[in-house]
């Protein structure tokens, strides 16, 4: 059974990564892609954990954890550059 | 005990894919960037926070080895995503948005996004003429 | 003395547990280094904190955040409901702006994390004087509703556990 | 096992953090201690050269862990001959930067010499494909440091151009490693040098394009046409004891062209044959001949000079790529010629830039001070250059000559005789500009007698001493380069003593 | 799952050296970066591609190979030293000359007066 | 006195007057004398032994391995030439005390003579041809150096690159023409390659050997049609005229078909090339002689004409005619110096050389005018003179020498050609010594004194004392010098009166029609400067200054400073190499098993394809850029997760933000958009281009992935060693660490020094110049927001910060055995450090925490190399690693290999580098006028806010 669930939030997972190509692509502004970037780091470390599920390892939430802290500090020093052109000022 | 747990688990998994799927739907369906940031909160929360517990069982009750990690990357997503969200909002409404869209603040002062703006902007370095002489090592 | 070793004992306490949570393994040994580390950073880090949060009632807390859980929860089932099911045409998204008496930074942040958290609404702005915050709702018939769900809801609960 | 080996690595790599330590804002202190450490560098190679004459190639293995699977440093007459080049230039270099004050017109001077000298030592000495990667990126980015010391506009354009160009470089040399690596299996050259003679025939066509990839590396470093130009604008816009110092960089190119293609894949390998020498040939010729070009076409000193080390390069390659032992002892002898004489060019410019207002051919400036000596020394450094007598560039010239009879002959003669013909002419026309047309010129506004740097001609006669002495001294020189020809052909000397188990 | 990494590490290639073709520091340097990712790609796959067998020892596993991946964070590292590096570089010749072209083509347009030989 | 040290001499003696000059113009005069004269009698010394036909040798080995040893032998000819180079020195080094001003250095002159002098023994003396050669190009640059030694004459620094440039280029044949020669024989020595005439002249390589060395002694000899720099090469001192180009270097050329006369002559080739060369030379220099009013220039041509006769001589082949050529050789240098001096001294006297101008100087410059008279009519071929016997002789074998079948070519042109020189000979007389005094000469003349003719009048005697007694006087010295060139005993016989022989009769003709010509000077000379003709300068010119252009045209075009020309054409030549290299070997297609596709890395992999064809797309928006970077950098992170790689994973993201990072924070100074700049078509050409590369890579790539190792794989063995070898069961990790720490210890320096180098330029940018005006005056350009340091993030960033430096601390630990390691923990605690400050600000965040980061980079250096020394006083080689288990009070068992202790250093320098980098650009953004806050966070909800910050 966990393994059908497994397949299915995969596919959840992996199908959002699409939705987030998409909104990369096709976009009003640098905010939104910024947004995408932010979606995507989310939903892959959804991924990571899943995968860390489905290979019975625990090697991979290390990874997961860097994934959300990098993907915090870049969406924000990219907001920051948006905001007031210096990041570190 | 077992079945439960796998019950529990795979339930948690499959609600964790729909809400992640909802948030990256989200992304794309609704109309403006201020909608659309609603999106990643809704992955982050249920989406990565479903698995992630999930996970912990899983490690837990099968492998029998209690993961903490993953409480501590939710734990990290929780203090990080509202930052993240405020941010992309500040940006956008300074890009893209105008002040009198906005309510009132209710207070003496502006929003703070706005509040710095009126000052300056000139293009980079156009009106600096380059010095008379170059100087050289010797 | 123990004020100078200690500078933010919480956050000793949390580095404890947040390098108990990394090793995943409950032995004196790692204890030890985790208390360790948990005196060096905070010393570290100190000059950056320069006045420490006073938590007033900090068994609140609890409370409060099983409060937010059951509300992220909740509006998540809404939300995606809005997402999914709802035209864009008839989406009402809304700005609201919510006065805060909260003084304290920290209760100030978590209040707008809150806010952020529970879908449906993102802190999107403060203003000058951080004695409102700006919110954007994703579909808000009654903005003036969610504006005092707010206050009552969670402004109040902050305001006890840090003012 | 000898740890003399490693010294010259470790020694400026602990010397430089040191002096960023210590002395970060002492510059008297950083001269006496980045000095001394050189002068010590110098000692040391010199005793590694005699290691070298005495012994078969000596392998050093880092980690205590065998070849192939560790890293190795290995001792040969070559390799030890590079590091006392490098060491001697580089302790004349310093002395000319610091009697000029060219130390001190940027911070971390010292540090980033002694940097640059553990990359270049680093390189000469590597065993190992991968870590012959690393240290070039040392020197590299040395090199960058060192580029752009003391900033300025152009320098900082060309330099940017220069790591620009190199990073791409950089990037094809991972490329062709990986390739390497993913069909033999190993990164230590030794081993390769092994395993690429036992080559399936169906890993052939693989094995040829990584090793091409390799020598297109090696030929942007060495500045062979038509990957040389990153050069002129970066050697005529660094600093002039920088310039000189590089005058050994291209040499690295050089260096492991001939030490990679003698020893891994040498003209007698089934897969890879005679492709090298085919392909370094005429890139070798044309390099020699835009080199001359340059000279003739340069419209500034400093890249005048450029172009003939340029130039020079061609010459050298021309008599690598004969992979012949006659021709390689012709090259080899060629190769520490054109350091020196390169280097002796570039500090006599500097001087020279130093004292005129500008170094442009095109105008004419006033004449300034210590004209008649720094003449000389350009008349001199010239000479050398141009392959003209007394000095060695003219009996290098001849060796590489009477080396490369043989099919190529013709066209090989007639572009290193014209060329030559091509730069004295260039070179005549430039210093008649220079330090004779500035006598037409009024003599009254002649400029103040330029700073006494008696230490920085000293340093160029040093030079031109040791160009002298190499031509006195052809005999004996050419005997040992010969042996050590001899040593990089024999290449069962080397894998054996880094594989001692090897069978060929 | 080759033939996927073989087009990206193709595909990133092309990107980068498109890139470093242009006239300004920026996307030069872009490119150069991409040019860093591809070779990282390439190397890590020169040693072959496993799934799910990181070179971690447990018992009684195979592994992936370990020293490509060395290589590569050797890699990595070197080219964000020097990334950073020619950023700097690019920052500060831009500050120095007022544009950011990477070309240095004005120097040899500069008009030729006559030499000594052609009065 | 050995022949090495003769020849070393004058080299050694060049040191001398440069220190003497200070002693006196007199002392220098007279040690550059005394150098000259000691090596002349060495010479001397030697000369009955060779006289009575013995070869005086000296070997010294020099270069055994080219065959370049310094052999030296002394026979007849040798001993003509050092007595010629030497004797005539003297006199020119007496000569040139009195002649140089006061003005001239005169310690330089002297100093270049000697050298020259040395040089033109050293050729004279050579046994060995590449000796010979480096003599000969010592030559050409010595004499660059006295024809150009005045240096404000424009004439002179082009007459000195003229002359170097036709003489370098013809010593440049020459080298060609030796080596094959030295090829064809097996030897490079001289004696050796004399005896091989058969040898020689069977080769195939015989021809070209024989042009490309005449063509070196054709332009040292000014040949036509080489001559034309020897008159340019006059703007030279007289002195130097006299001796380079009247007695000596252009006899060099001479002297070497002398030398190799007995191999090379004797052909039909040697017939045709040689002797008409000679033959066309004469008449045609003659001719021009005639009609140039330049004193010197007239005999500047009147010197090729007979440096042709004498070629001319060599060239029939025969022993007489190479007698004879000797004997004008010698002839030649006495009155041909004797005039070159005279010229000088009325030139030095009236200030003119311009024969136009002069006449009438019989009365005023007596003695100048005896001695001018002597050797004019010497060169006129006037009984009883030396020039007349040699002439006659020459007339003679003229009339043997059969040119294609025809008897009369030689002949006639031969007495056209006495016939000028007779013409000139005496228009040199008339035109300037002779007719009434002028009273407009440019300065009064009268005669110098005794030093300044002296030698001129010491060179006059001779030639009447050989005109008179030809037999006595050089008779034996010809017979040795024609033997020597010969090879064979030649008989020589000099006399005065042969009979009515044709020579007698082709000589009178010439004196007759001479000075018919003369007599229609006037005309003729109207005609001749009516008459176009080729100017030798401005063909020269014509030539080279062409190619000069076309040079600087050519590398300005080729190295126009664009770099993506450069990049361009380093991809295409980096293509082709490695397409050739892959057509050329077999290939045979690899057999591994692919790995299968599953569909969420596809679409990963979508994703990445997608972005990375987006930045190709959206490059221009240059902070688009970064976030599509941003996300490539993501996916490739991602993949490497996948496929079975976290450590390279963890690297790769942290160097990717940190990398986005700068990138951002230099972003803030540079233009936001790349405009359009290139072409459709060079848009599409460079497409093109990266789509071959791409396609190239990738093909390689595959090919590479789906085919085995050919031999096993070093790292099988690093799997094997890492647990029991390197105490890690992260094998990658021990590998950086232990197996290749080497590598690792390079890596961080290039780290340590992209810190330091950015430090540097930075504080290069801020001393002062354009980039700190344009700082100081910078302004923005885009509009920015208020809030700088939002109150959210600041709280967030201070629970972030702690939590962070915790997870460096374990990603530190763990990571021998786990990914993680001292690179990745480094970037961890640089980028939470960094997050501080991007929250509360540079200057707020670095003010509270005063950390050196140079002093982390050196001492992360540091560290990393002791620990690698540290194995040293173990008696292992650098970098060995031990490790162990420690129990520590309270602590558990945890694992302590000194690798940790390197890991540190790697993650000291990798902190301290990345904050150096940070740190610089923020002191550019300070410098720009950014302002530092007094508090973390801008808003402060509990007061007056405080917005505005100090600077
Ligand atoms: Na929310
Ligand atoms: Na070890």
């Amino acid at each position: 059974m966990i393994h059908y669930a497994l397949i299915f939030a995969f596919g959840c997972f992996g199908l959002g990564l699409l939705f987030n190509l998409y909104r990369i692509f096709v976009a009003p502004g640098v905010v939104d892609r910024v947004l995408a970037l932010d979606t995507m780091v989310i939903n892959i470390i959804a991924l990571l954990v899943l995968y860390g599920i489905s290979t019975h390892s625990g090697v991979y939430f290390e990874a997961a954890l860097l994934f959300a802290m990098t993907g915090f500090v870049s969406t924000v020093a990219y907001c920051k550059f948006i905001l007031r052109g210096d990041i570190i000022e | 005990m077992e079945f439960l747990a796998e019950i529990v688990i795979s339930v948690l998994l499959v609600a964790a894919g729909i809400f992640g799927l909802v948030g990256s739907i989200g992304l794309i369906k609704l109309p403006d960037t201020m909608t659309r940031l609603h999106a990643p909160t809704k992955a982050t929360t249920l989406g990565v926070g479903g698995v992630l517990i999930a996970s912990m069982l899983y490690f837990w009750i099968f492998k029998a080895t209690l993961s903490w990690h993953e409480l501590l990357i939710t734990m990290f997503l929780l203090l990080t995503a509202p930052i993240t969200a405020n941010f992309i909002a500040k940006a956008h409404l300074h890009r893209f948005g105008k002040e009198s869209d906005l309510p009132d603040t209710k207070t003496d002062r502006g929003w703070a996004t706005f509040e710095d703006e009126a000052k300056e902007m000139q293009p980079v370095m156009t009106r600096v003429t380059p010095p008379a002489q170059a100087p050289s090592d010797h | 003395m123990l004020r100078k070793l200690f500078p933010h004992p919480y956050l000793t306490l949390l580095l404890v547990i947040t390098w108990m949570l990394l090793v995943n393994q409950l032995k004196l040994g790692s204890l030890v280094l985790a208390v360790i580390l948990g005196t060096i950073i905070p010393l570290i880090t100190a000059p950056y904190w320069p006045d420490r949060p006073i938590l007033r009632n900090p068994m609140a807390i609890i409370g409060y955040v099983l409060i937010v859980l059951y509300d992220i929860v909740k509006s998540n089932f809404i939300v995606a409901g809005v997402v999914l099911l709802k035209p864009n045409s008839q989406l009402k998204p809304a700005w609201v702006t919510v006065p805060i008496d909260l003084r304290t930074p920290e209760a100030i942040t978590v209040l707008a994390g809150t806010i952020t958290m529970t879908p449906g609404t993102v802190t999107a702005d403060m203003s000058g004087d951080g004695r409102s915050l700006l919110i954007h709702c994703l579909h808000a018939p009654d903005p003036d509703a969610v504006r005092d769900e707010i206050k009552s809801r969670y402004e109040a609960r902050l305001m006890r556990i840090f003012e | 096992m000898n740890h003399w080996i490693i010294a010259p690595v470790i020694l400026p790599a602990l010397l430089a953090p040191f002096i960023v330590l210590v002395m970060r804002h002492d510059l008297s202190l950083q001269r006496v201690f980045s000095t001394t450490g050189t002068a010590v560098l110098a000692a040391i190679s010199v005793v590694l050269l005699y290691t070298a004459s005495t012994n078969p190639p000596e392998v050093y293995f880092l980690g205590n862990w065998p070849a192939p699977f560790g890293i190795v440093l290995v001792l040969d007459r070559l390799s030890a001959m590079m590091i006392a080049l490098t060491a001697v230039l580089a302790l004349l270099v310093q002395l000319y930067a610091i009697s000029t004050g060219w130390d001190s017109r940027g911070k971390h001077f010292h540090a980033l010499f002694q940097f640059q000298l553990m990359g270049l030592c680093g390189a000469f000495l590597t065993g190992d494909a991968f870590n012959l990667f690393v240290f070039f990126e040392v020197l590299l980015i040395a090199s960058y440091g060192l580029m752009i010391h003391g900033g300025g506009a152009k320098r900082l354009k060309a330099g940017v151009q220069y790591v620009a160009y190199n990073l791409v470089g950089s990037t094809l040399f991972l490329f062709a490693l990986a390739s390497i690596y993913s069909v033999t299996g190993t990164l230590n050259m030794a081993d390769l040098a092994v395993k690429v003679a036992e080559l399936p025939a169906g890993d052939a066509a693989l094995m040829r394009v990584g090793a091409v990839l390799l020598l297109l590396v090696f030929a942007v470093k060495g500045a062979l046409v038509p990957l040389q130009f990153w050069l002129p604008a970066t050697y005529s816009f660094a600093p002039g004891p920088v310039a000189a110092l590089f005058a050994v960089m291209t040499k690295v190119g050089a260096y492991a062209v001939i030490r990679t293609y003698t020893l891994i894949f040498p003209p007698n390998t089934a897969s890879t044959g005679l492709l090298f020498a085919d392909l370094l040939l005429p890139a070798a010729i044309i390099t020699l001949v835009v080199g001359a070009i340059g000279v003739m076409g340069a419209t500034s000193m400093a890249r005048m000079v450029a172009f003939a080390a340029i130039g020079s390069m061609g010459t050298l390659f021309i008599a690598v790529a004969q992979f012949t032992p006659q021709a390689m002892t012709a090259g080899l002898y060629y190769l520490v010629h054109s350091t020196l004489a390169t280097a002796a060019l570039f500090l006599v410019v500097d001087l020279v830039q130093d004292r005129r207002s500008n170094d442009s051919l095109r105008a004419a400036a006033p004449p300034f001070g210590q004209h008649g000596l720094l003449a000389a020394l350009f008349f001199g450094a010239t000479i050398a250059m141009a392959g003209m007598p007394p000095l060695s560039g003219f009996l290098g010239k001849l060796l590489v000559l009477d080396a490369t009879r043989g099919a190529n002959m013709a066209v090989i003669w007639t572009a290193i005789l014209a060329t030559s013909l091509i730069t004295i002419v260039g070179f005549s026309r430039a210093g008649s500009q220079v330090f004779w047309k500035a006598h037409a010129t009024t003599t009254t506004q002649t400029r103040p007698e330029g700073k006494a740097e008696p230490l920085a001609f000293a340093v160029v006669f040093a030079l031109l001493a040791g160009l002298a002495v190499m031509t006195v001294l052809a005999g004996p020189i050419t005997d040992w380069l010969a042996d050590t020809s001899a040593e990089l052909f024999d290449r069962m000397a080397y894998i054996n003593a880094v594989l001692p188990t090897a069978q060929e | 799952m080759e033939l996927l990494v073989a087009s990206a590490v193709g595909l990133m290639t092309a990107c980068g050296v498109y890139l470093t073709l242009r006239k300004r520091t920026f996307p030069v340097i872009v490119g150069i970066a991409m040019l860093s990712y591809a070779v990282n790609v390439f190397i890590f796959a020169s040693g072959r591609l496993a799934i799910g067998l990181p070179a971690i020892i447990t018992e009684g596993a195979s592994y992936t190979d370990p020293l490509t991946q060395a290589l590569v964070l050797t890699a990595i590292v070197i080219s964000f030293g020097m990334t950073a590096l020619i950023v700097m570089m690019a920052l500060g010749a831009f500050l120095e000359t007022g544009d950011d072209y990477i070309g240095m083509e004005d120097d040899a347009d500069a008009p030729t007066p006559p030499q000594e030989g052609q009065k | 006195m050995s022949l090495a040290l003769i020849a070393a001499l004058p080299f050694l003696g060049a040191l001398l007057p440069g220190l003497l000059i200070r002693a006196g113009r007199n002392a220098c005069a007279t040690v550059t004398g005394l150098v000259t004269a000691l090596a002349l009698l060495g010479i001397l010394l030697h000369a009955p032994a060779v006289m009575r036909g013995e070869v005086i040798t000296t070997r010294i080995e020099w270069l055994p391995a080219l065959g370049l040893n310094v052999n030296f032998f002394l026979d007849g000819l040798g001993l003509l030439f050092t007595g010629l180079i030497l004797g005539i020195g003297l006199l020119i080094i007496l000569y040139a005390r009195f002649y140089l001003s006061s003005k001239d250095p005169m310690g330089q002159f002297y100093a270049y003579l000697l050298l020259f002098q040395g040089a033109m023994v050293g050729i004279v003396l050579s046994d060995n041809i590449l000796l010979l050669l480096i003599f000969w190009e010592l030559t050409s640059l010595s004499s660059f150096l006295l024809i150009g030694y005045w240096k404000h004459l424009p004439e002179g620094r082009q007459g000195a690159r003229m002359a170097l440039t036709v003489t370098g280029a013809g010593g440049l044949a020459m080298i060609a023409g030796m080596l094959i020669l030295g090829n064809i024989v097996g030897s490079y020595d001289l004696t050796v390659i004399l005896q091989n005439k058969d040898l020689i002249q069977g080769s195939e390589w015989y021809l070209p050997a024989l042009i490309l060395i005449l063509i070196g002694a054709f332009t040292k000899s000014a040949q036509f049609p080489f001559h034309f720099w020897l008159p340019h090469a006059m703007a030279a001192p007289t002195p130097v005229s006299a001796y380079l180009h009247s007695a000596t270097m252009v006899k060099a050329g001479l002297f070497l078909m002398a030398r190799m006369w007995p191999v090379l002559a004797g052909t039909p080739e040697w017939f045709y090339i040689v002797a008409t060369t000679g033959l066309i030379t004469m008449v045609m220099a003659a001719k021009i002689a005639l009609f140039k009013d330049d004193l010197k220039a007239l005999l500047a041509f009147s010197t090729v004409s007979h440096l042709g006769l004498i070629t001319m001589l060599l060239g029939f082949g025969t022993t007489e005619a190479a007698m004879v050529a000797v004997f004008h050789i010698i002839n030649h240098a006495t009155f041909k110096a004797a005039l070159f001096m005279s010229a000088g001294i009325v030139d030095h006297e009236t200030h003119t050389r311009d024969i136009k101008r002069l006449g009438g100087l019989r009365h005023l410059m007596p003695i100048t005018f005896t001695i001018v008279c002597i050797s004019a009519l010497s060169m006129a071929g006037i009984p009883p003179l030396n020039g007349f016997l040699s002439k006659e002789l020459m007339l003679e074998e003229s009339t043997h020498a059969i040119w294609a079948g025809n008897h009369w070519v030689m002949p006639v042109l031969a007495t056209i050609g006495a016939m000028f020189s007779v013409a000139y000979s005496f228009r040199l007389i008339a035109h300037t010594f002779l007719g009434p005094v002028r009273d407009d000469y440019p300065a009064k003349p009268h005669d110098p004194g005794f030093g300044m003719w002296a030698a001129p009048a010491f060179l006059a005697a001779l030639v009447i004392a050989i005109g008179i007694m030809p037999m006595t006087t050089v008779g034996e010295l010809v017979r040795a010098t024609a033997s020597a060139v010969t090879g064979t005993e030649v008989e020589v016989y000099i006399s005065h009166w042969h009979g009515f022989v044709p020579a007698l009769w082709m000589s009178i003709i010439a004196v007759g029609a001479g000075f018919i010509l003369l007599g229609l000077h006037r005309p003729l000379d109207r005609i001749w400067l009516a008459t176009p003709r080729p100017e030798a300068k401005a063909i020269f010119d014509a030539i080279l200054e062409p190619f000069a252009r076309a040079s600087r045209a050519i590398i300005d075009r080729l190295h126009d400073g664009s770099l993506a020309r450069y990049l361009a054409v380093a991809t295409l030549t980096i293509l082709a190499a490695g397409i050739y290299a892959y057509q050329t070997g077999t290939h045979s297609p690899g057999t591994r098993a692919l790995t299968p596709i599953e569909p969420v890395p596809a679409v990963g992999w979508l994703l990445l394809m997608g972005a990375t064809a987006s930045l190709f797309t959206f490059h221009r928006n240059r902070l688009l850029a970064l976030v599509l970077v941003g996300v490539i950098g993501l996916m490739v992170s991602v993949g490497f997760v996948y496929l079975s790689a976290p450590d390279l994973a963890l690297t790769q993201i942290s160097v990717e933000v940190a990398t986005v990072m700068l990138l951002l924070l230099a972003l803030n100074f540079l233009p936001k958009d790349s405009p359009v700049e290139s072409t459709v078509a060079r848009r599409s050409r460079d497409g093109i281009i990266a789509g071959a590369a791409g396609l190239g890579i990738g093909a390689l790539i595959f090919a590479l992935m789906t085919r085995d190792s050919a031999f096993q794989t070093i790292a099988d063995f690093h799997l094997a060693n890492s647990k029991p070898g390197g105490g890690g069961t992260n094998v990658v990790n021990v590998i950086l660490v232990d197996f290749r720490g080497y590598d690792t210890f390079g890596e961080i320096i290039v780290l340590g020094i992209a810190g330091l180098v950015i430090y540097a330029l930075v504080e290069a940018l801020l001393r002062g110049g354009p980039a700190n005006d344009r700082l100081l005056a910078w302004v923005p350009d885009q509009k920015r927001a208020g809030d700088r340091h939002p109150l959210m993030l600041v709280v967030a960033t201070r629970m972030i910060l702690p939590i962070a430096l915790m997870v460096g601390a374990y990603i530190f630990l763990r990571g021998h055995n786990e990914p993680g390691g001292g690179f990745i923990a480094g970037l961890v605690v640089a980028i939470a450090t960094i997050m501080q400050y991007m929250a509360s600000g540079f200057g707020w965040a670095a003010a509270r925490q005063r950390i050196d980061y140079h002093a982390l980079i050196g001492w992360g250096v540091t560290i990393a190399g002791l620990c690698g020394v540290g194995s040293w006083f173990a008696m292992r080689p650098f970098m060995t690693t031990n490790f162990g288990y420690f129990k520590l009070p309270f602590i558990e068992k945890f694992e302590l290999a000194t690798a940790a202790i390197f890991d540190l250093g790697v993650f000291l320098t990798v902190v301290g580098a990345v904050m150096l980098a940070l740190a610089s650009i923020s002191r550019i953004a300070i410098r720009a006028g950014e302002t530092v806050n007094v508090e973390p966070f801008d808003i402060q909800p509990d007061e007056e806010p405080t917005t505005e910050g100090v600077r």
